[in-house]
């Protein structure tokens, strides 16, 4: 085994942090500080992507002919890894990371050249329409319909049904959504894959307020939404196809332990400050400092695993149900750390300001300061990370299943 | 030996259990934290009126003087209920603090006022040096002629909006880090110096900062005793916080279990799956030995420290409720993490009761005798 | 609620006392310390046995007419705290509080005269026969068969194949077993419940070492051998009904925590002598003390449940699924005491001394102290709680269903 | 970067599964541990034979100088296959202390016989008093003309049975706690004044309690330096250990992995309940992190600590081992608990490999900055 990076990679680290050292502005870093939600909203998070498309950086993930970069995994891990570390806010995956690899994989050239470069230059803003209310966990139950008509106006879906848990549907203007073409096929069959546009009149948003107060998801109805035949993506009825292969690819090549280990990082700085009661501070604290530990082994085991999966992929290996693996401990993970933000500031981490934003000029008064008006919201939204993407539940069905045979 | 409720105790519930059902759900629920104190002015005149206010306080000063029995049958109740008035912090905190360490005049001045809900006083006594060390204070007060005068700042004084006036601790000796030179203060909220910035806890209740400049109080304001005034007070609010907690569990498992046995997944009832069954049986365990640890505490004789027992049964509930909440939210998917229904908003209330005065392993310290 | 002693238990309690202080030797009492299995061998046990037989009070929870006291429930459990506290040695239950029950609730007036004083002057040492190498916790897929014959001998089962995890089988001179005595009847019909004389050609013991290297259970063969009809108790195929009722006596209104209490205790006083490493004695380190305190809690908490069931049967009700709650808890608490308490000598906790018995004047010498001798055993053999007597997956599963309702 | 085995690592790993594959059974690995040093004097003369004895040594004392991944692919496969031969304290541990603080002369006549296994060497630091502080040494040194002259007891020496010599840690000063004057001393093990008693661990291997009383050895058989020396040594043999605890516990979960994939009850394979796989998975999860955490402590660069590191492992891989060993004996339900399968003996391993030669707390305080 050779774990260390080859200077290359090295060099490469350094042209990112310079990167962000200038592009990163101040602005932009202190909103993603100040966001309790997992989203950032598109004020801060698409600035940032405005930044990286400029520098052509914002598609690193995209095969080049689409406008990629041409970086190898562990390249890709490290620009996440410096992102993470400089303080840069989650790029916004709907669209870069869910909906792009779906369309460049499965579109037709049309849905290619009027879609891909629309999300970079963040134009188009995306939603992703998969749970349904009665669905939960179990996607293959989903009872949206889309009716195929055909009429003067051309060929097209009229879609009725409702999603939910809808990310950032009040402020997208494009939703991806599954729907049931084929009524009478049985579960996973009669699904297909459609991009539909929010400003319709059929349209509409109900917001759901997270345990913290956050505006990120939603519900939506749709109701006699059309969406033009050539809207789909893929074959009629690949739906449920092109959803495993975006949700794999949602699962592939992750980079979570940078971000955490910052986290991780901060809290243990902020400690410094923090009394511990007897005239000292929380960092001299044992048992909080062997909580600390035993978190940080977690997030460290966590990037080596990380790497091991992307090495595997720049080997030439499929994402596997390792990816399962990391969603578990990301999520646990993030729920530790954000429990301990909370308790490291005490009493004052009881503190939940449900005024939005908590940035820039809008931004309520702070009775305790920033750390505490975002601590307590971050830990109830992050109760969140074992639910969105697969619950733990079925994270472990999976791994018990594909990796342990069982 | 009798487990079963004593009359007392089913009254009291049953008290409780009816102003639940009067007067609570979800969305009233949510108005009353609404409002500018945090909670329902009407619902505090309602439970004055019933005489659920004035029971924890001694007969001398009008009320029922409940014993720890008692106190964990009414405060179950309203944690099953989610009641958000702050009986514990204002009676059981505020009121028996400031009767148990006025001098008669004093307290004759508040004893009625305090009994019928009229009034409410709340301790300002949390810094944010303290954590969990009690005796931190840094809160100043000085002894002149025109009374004493303090300096200082109560970052935390929970139910203290529209309160008319705080217990304040502050420390008349330089530089101590003991319990020595500690004393209470009784303060007008309108006094000139006080300021009072009201913010919002993480279950929605009201707390506010204070900060005091140079405010003068009488000398016949400090309240007899120091320190231990809270050693006294103390252990019957815990008894309650714990009580509550316990009912506040209860609530939630019990409405999780409905919705376990209701909602399929995969076309079998969430119930089924295994997994979720044993997670569901450990709560279940949980629960029942956080019931047992309340019951341990209300066991008499001279041997038991009662105080201890407390500081035990808070250590064991703070930590399993804070992980029953977790699951609970989790095996709700979705909606448990938005702010529609009750579990959450039972859990927020257990993250709070907690985390407050002092965190849960604080508490443990406590019961294990590695803190005062 | 009125959780305190009456008066009169509190004179009951200081009767016990008084009594245990005279009666309770030296020799047994360091015999039942020494000794890391979870029953005492017969020289311990029946020893106390003995004592107790002499004094009337070791039937104590069979009704009067048999021999029992007439002691409440409450008193029961005064009577087994105190024995606790004051170092005793388990009873062993398989005659007294396994057969004994199923016997003087079903058996036949000649089988309640017989065997019923058998036990209690310790003529009789019993072992039983449930379990089977191919079932598990599922009983109801034995397979030990009983045929019954008739001929000049009289009428008789001879029943042939095998039991496992017999604890003292190989001090046993009687065995109840089930076996089934119809091989058409499905799963839980069909099998009988049968007194067997362990001292007969057909029978062979083999031993099943521990983990710890303690001899304490076996796996018994059995090879045509007889059981006279008069031996069945019960009508044939009630053999099951017989096995519930008596699972479910075993499990109701037990004595736990006391013994618990009693060894944490005991750990908590060897500590203060216990280096740590610093000048200190482990008494003084907090982070142990935590780790004390979190499972006194424990221990605390299962004492208010087990009193409350008592409370509950002394006003009529039937112990429920409770037990399977105090079966639960105990055994979690079980295995955490004998954790800490060889955690606590630290390396030298390590040793595992496999020569027995550690009392008396055959004890082997030891290197590090008798608590060294018993530690490591203790916590090793303390893993088989959660198995025994349902497993707690089961118990859990009782739960579950019993209780929850899922 | 590069995940994949080494040729090196991969022909390490190579003959050590084939020593397992052809030494080792449950019933022959029972009559190793018999023997009466407590392993195989036969297994130990073909191990050093293949040259895996030597292999982590320096190569100017005959050995491979195997890099850390190298010892991680060894202990690895030598805790796969549960083998008793006690490479790591014999080797890692006491033939390299020996090795790295002897004067020439002294090491010139024990280079040999280490390297080819004929002789043994331990380390006979830990005391009674000591727990996880390696800096409590109450055996006392006094340098007097005959040479220095040694007293005291060493409660715990693995691998001491028929060993050639002991490494003695001794102070020369009064009273001190610290790690000043502390130095190791070589002490033959026909020393006179010295008493050697075996005494079995948990895992059936044989360690010895020395008494040394006026136990007199030459000056020239004290080592270079002091406490330092473990410092220097102790790392590599920790990720040894650390190596053959996830080796260890890989073992046992594939062994019920397969058991709970064909063992039924209740008519249903056992690995189709589901909470049994939920666990599984978590286990599973555990070990996928302990494998991570060997690999970080592989990652080389100035600014990473080695001993952190490894002690970070340690830590991580001492606490979930021993969950896990007891769920693997859980699913085994009752043969789990007995002497007959290698899941109780791979646990009992496991407990020594968590708690040698301190326990998981001290493990973790030093890979937090809390100890030394």
């Amino acid at each position: 085994m050779d774990l260390d990076l080859s200077p290359q990679d090295l060099a490469f680290r350094d042209e990112v942090r310079a990167f962000l050292a200038e592009n990163l502005t101040a602005e932009i870093r202190d909103g993603a500080a100040a966001t309790p939600s997992v989203f950032v909203e598109p004020e801060i998070g698409q600035a940032w992507n405005a930044v990286l498309h400029r520098k052509g950086w914002l598609a690193y993930q995209w095969p080049r002919e689409y406008g990629g970069t041409g970086w190898s995994p562990v390249q890709r891990y490290i620009f996440e890894k410096e992102c993470a570390e400089a303080g840069a806010p989650n790029l916004t995956v709907l669209g870069l990371k869910l909906v792009a690899p779906v369309i460049y994989a499965f579109g037709t050239p049309e849905q290619k050249a009027h879609y891909l470069p629309r999300i970079l230059s963040g134009e188009d803003y995306w939603c992703q329409g998969f749970s349904e209310p009665a669905s939960g966990s179990d996607l293959a139950s989903l009872q949206c319909r889309a009716v195929r008509v055909s009429d003067e106006r051309g060929e097209r879906y009229v879609v009725n049904g409702s999603k939910i848990w809808t990310t950032h549907a009040h402020w997208a203007n494009r939703m991806f959504c599954l729907a049931r073409t084929d009524a009478s096929a049985h579960k996973n069959a009669g699904i297909s894959f459609l991009l539909v546009d929010m400003n319709q009149p059929g349209i509409s948003v109900r917001p759901i307020l997270t345990l913290a107060g956050d505006h990120e998801v939603n519900q939506v109805f749709l109701e006699d939404v059309e969406v033009p035949v050539s809207d789909r993506v893929g074959a009629e009825g690949d739906g449920w196809k092109l959803a495993k292969f975006l949700l794999e690819n949602e699962r592939g090549g992750s980079c979570h332990a940078p971000k955490l280990a910052y986290d991780l990082r901060r809290i243990e700085a902020d400690a410094t400050a923090q009394p511990d009661g007897h005239g000292g501070t929380m960092a001299g604290n044992a048992e909080w400092r062997r909580r600390v530990a035993r978190i940080r082994l977690g997030v460290e085991s966590l990037e080596m695993i990380e790497l091991k999966i992307l090495s595997e992929i720049a080997h030439g290996q499929k994402p596997g149900p390792q990816t399962s693996l990391v969603k578990l401990l990301a999520s646990n993970l993030r729920q530790d750390i954000d429990l301990l933000a909370m308790d490291l500031l005490g009493v004052a981490g009881l503190e939940l300001e449900r005024q939005r934003p908590l940035y820039g000029a809008q931004a309520p008064q702070a009775v305790h300061g920033l750390p505490s008006q975002v601590a307590a919201a971050r830990y109830l939204n992050s109760r969140a990370w074992t639910i969105f993407g697969g619950t733990n539940e079925v994270q472990a069905g999976i791994i018990a299943k594909t990796v342990l045979h069982l | 030996m009798n487990f079963e409720l004593s009359e007392e105790e089913t009254m009291l519930a049953g008290l409780a259990d009816r102003f639940v059902a009067d007067r609570y759900d979800i969305e009233r629920r949510r108005a009353y934290l609404a409002e500018a104190q945090g909670f329902s002015k009407e619902n505090w005149d309602l439970l004055a009126e019933c005489g659920l206010m004035a029971a924890p306080l001694a007969q001398a000063d009008g009320g029922m003087e409940l014993e720890p029995g008692a106190i964990v049958a009414l405060f179950a109740a309203l944690g099953r209920g989610l009641v958000v008035e702050p009986l514990a912090e204002s009676v059981l905190v505020g009121a028996r603090l400031l009767l148990a360490g006025a001098a008669d005049s004093l307290a004759d001045a508040w004893r009625e006022g305090l009994a019928s809900g009229a009034q409410r006083v709340a301790l300002a006594h949390a810094e944010p040096g303290q954590r969990g060390n009690r005796a931190w204070v840094e809160t100043r007060s000085q002894a002149g002629a025109e009374g004493v005068r303090l300096t200082g700042v109560k970052h935390c004084v929970p139910a203290g909006q529209g309160a008319d006036a705080f217990l304040v601790s502050a420390r008349a000796n330089d530089g101590g880090t003991g319990a020595d030179g500690i004393a209470f203060y009784l303060v007008s909220a309108d006094a000139p110096g006080l300021t009072i910035t009201p913010w919002r806890l993480i279950d929605g209740s009201v707390a506010v900062h204070l900060t005091l400049d140079n405010v003068v109080v009488p000398a016949s304001h400090r309240l007899a005793g120091g320190l231990d005034l809270l050693d006294q007070i103390m252990p019957l609010a815990d008894l309650a916080r714990a009580a509550e907690a316990v009912g506040v569990m209860q609530r939630i498992f019990d409405e999780t279990l409905e919705y376990l046995r209701t909602r399929s997944q995969f076309n079998t009832p969430l119930g089924r799956f295994q997994a979720i069954q044993h997670r569901m049986v450990a709560h279940y365990c949980a629960l029942e030995q956080s019931r047992a640890l309340l019951n341990l505490a209300l066991v008499g004789g001279a041997e038991r420290d009662f105080a201890q027992a407390v500081a035990g049964a808070r250590a064991f509930i703070s930590d399993v409720s804070l992980s029953l909440g977790h699951d609970m939210i989790q095996f709700h998917g979705g909606m448990g993490v938005t702010d529609e229904l009750a579990i959450g908003h039972g859990h927020k209330r257990l993250v709070l009761l907690s985390r407050w005065p002092e965190e849960p392993l604080a508490k443990l310290d406590r019961y294990a005798g590695l803190a005062a």
